[in-house]
């Protein structure tokens, strides 16, 4: 368990989480990338940027 | 001025592009060379053994995924091979031929993406160590002092980030983005379909002509490849370029085809 | 005018070369940069299965046999690689580079050697398909525009024989025709050496000046790729470049050592 | 055995000659070059330009 940074509320996570990762917080929505494992830490994920890739 | 597009698949017709170059700037037209290097860059990464990963954005869109080491492949396949090879042959033809990326003299710049979001084996997921991102200005200052003293500038990705940095970017929006900034009368993108096509197995579904108020529609035939296409001719339009055709790389002179209105002509 | 070149061995420091291409340009010195890329060139041949193949000529000089094919490697691994590092990093510290090698603009021309005859397990034999040549002519008129506009030219190899065929050329012979070309003051000729050494397996044996009526000396002293930095110091002497340096490229600020006569000054 | 291209003397050959290989002619001395091994033909052999090799 850790809980959300935007909204504090718990965050529900299992342990195969990977760094990179996208989880959504169910409380507030919001999208939050697993910046690190251990110790877990999350942030909010970058929003959208306008895509083409290549 | 005249903008064209050679696109990276298999089978790019050297040849018969640099045959239709060398008539073209002899006829006094000033002409700038755009070429992509896609299927070149997949060959070079399996035979080293780092096989291409293309990730699809939350948004849909495929994309090369580019770390440091695939950015190196990218470069030896588009500038170090395919790019020299253009300028080769433009060379055997008498076309005093002058081949950049991005990089070079700041020609093509643009932001990279901080981070792409992706989604991998039903995961999403932030890749940040990915050099991508897409074309923004041009270094017009430099390819005119080339065009004015005679030269035809041969461009193709990558570009240069604001940081300067080599990312990998869309051939298709870098040309169109080149296209504006030259004020080229006309940009012609060819690859190795006929145009847009409604039903991508027929070939007679060829869409002939596109007006202004049609490019929505367009936009929702296209699929793939010819998506971003369609999404390169509709900003060339919006930044000013009379016409764009997307035509067929594998005719026999395949640019003077396209400029008699062979292939899909949006204006 | 100043020429330096940067030799292709391994552990090219290119970030060192750059500071010292950025300090010297923001004092007004007008610089051209040339670089190998021998080693990148054996690694990307071993890493694709088609390992490098020298031949050594009857004359004893050693060469890589550079079919088509090989050439296709060396352009990747010359320009698509090295020239980009070189270029990414100066315009990262404010150097506006362009890199070309001598197909791009016929920057550098020259003879391919129709045929080279080699010695190979103790036959004598005669290679034709090599794409190998000398660099004899260097286009001056591209470079000066460049320079005049505050461009930073890099270049590498391959030049483009009288026929526009793509040639794998010696870098050091390069560089001295072009510091003749630009009427250069100086040539800086760095590698990972600390210069001409009298006993290669003492560094203290450097040979820190060779007066003009010392080259001959020098040239027997000089062995292997020495032996081709000497020959090219010589050439460049005598088409009226002032100061041919020698230097250690592996020291810190080489190419601001070598100008304070930091290896082996030949004038 | 095959006729000197420059002398006319003959050139004794033995078979496992390779395309672009070099022999000499015992009798002007001159450098052949194999330019084909079937039928065997030689010709002159280019002359040595100078050599820097890369």
């Amino acid at each position: 368990m850790t809980s959300c940074p935007e909204c504090e509320a718990d965050v529900p996570v299992d342990n195969d989480l990977e760094t990179g990762e996208i989880i959504l917080c169910e409380e507030c929505g919001a999208e939050l990338e697993v910046i690190s494992e251990d110790p877990l830490k999350l942030a909010l994920a970058p929003d959208e940027e306008e895509d083409w890739g290549e | 001025m005249l903008v064209v597009k050679v696109g990276g698949g298999e089978g790019i017709p050297i040849d018969a592009v640099c045959q239709d170059v060398r008539d073209l700037t002899q006829q006094g037209e000033r002409l700038i060379l755009v070429h992509g290097a896609s299927h070149e860059t997949n060959v070079l990464s399996e035979a080293l053994g780092k096989p291409p990963r293309f990730v699809t954005s939350v948004s849909g869109m495929q994309s090369r995924y580019t770390d440091r080491e695939t950015l190196m492949l990218f470069c030896m396949a588009y500038v170090g091979k395919l790019n020299k090879l253009f300028v080769e042959r433009l060379q055997q033809l008498g076309v005093n031929a002058v081949g950049l990326c991005g990089a070079d003299g700041r020609s093509m710049e643009g932001t990279r993406k901080a981070a792409i979001k992706v989604v991998e084996d039903g995961k999403r997921r932030v890749l940040r160590d990915d050099f991508t991102g897409r074309v923004e200005r041009v270094n017009m200052g430099l390819l005119t002092l080339l065009l004015d003293n005679g030269y035809t500038p041969v461009l193709c990705p990558p570009a240069l980030s604001y940081e300067s940095e080599i990312i990998n970017v869309d051939g298709d929006r870098a040309a169109a983005v080149l296209a504006v900034a030259c004020k080229a009368e006309t940009l012609v993108m060819l690859s190795n379909v006929p145009g847009l096509l409604r039903d991508l197995d027929d070939t007679d579904s060829l869409v002939r002509c596109v007006e202004r108020d049609q490019l929505d529609a367009a936009m929702d035939i296209a699929q793939g490849r010819m998506k971003k296409k369609v999404m390169g001719a509709r900003e060339a339009l919006e930044g000013g370029v009379g016409t764009v055709i997307l035509g067929d790389a594998r005719l026999e002179q395949p640019i003077r085809r396209a400029l008699q209105g062979c292939g899909t002509v949006l204006r």
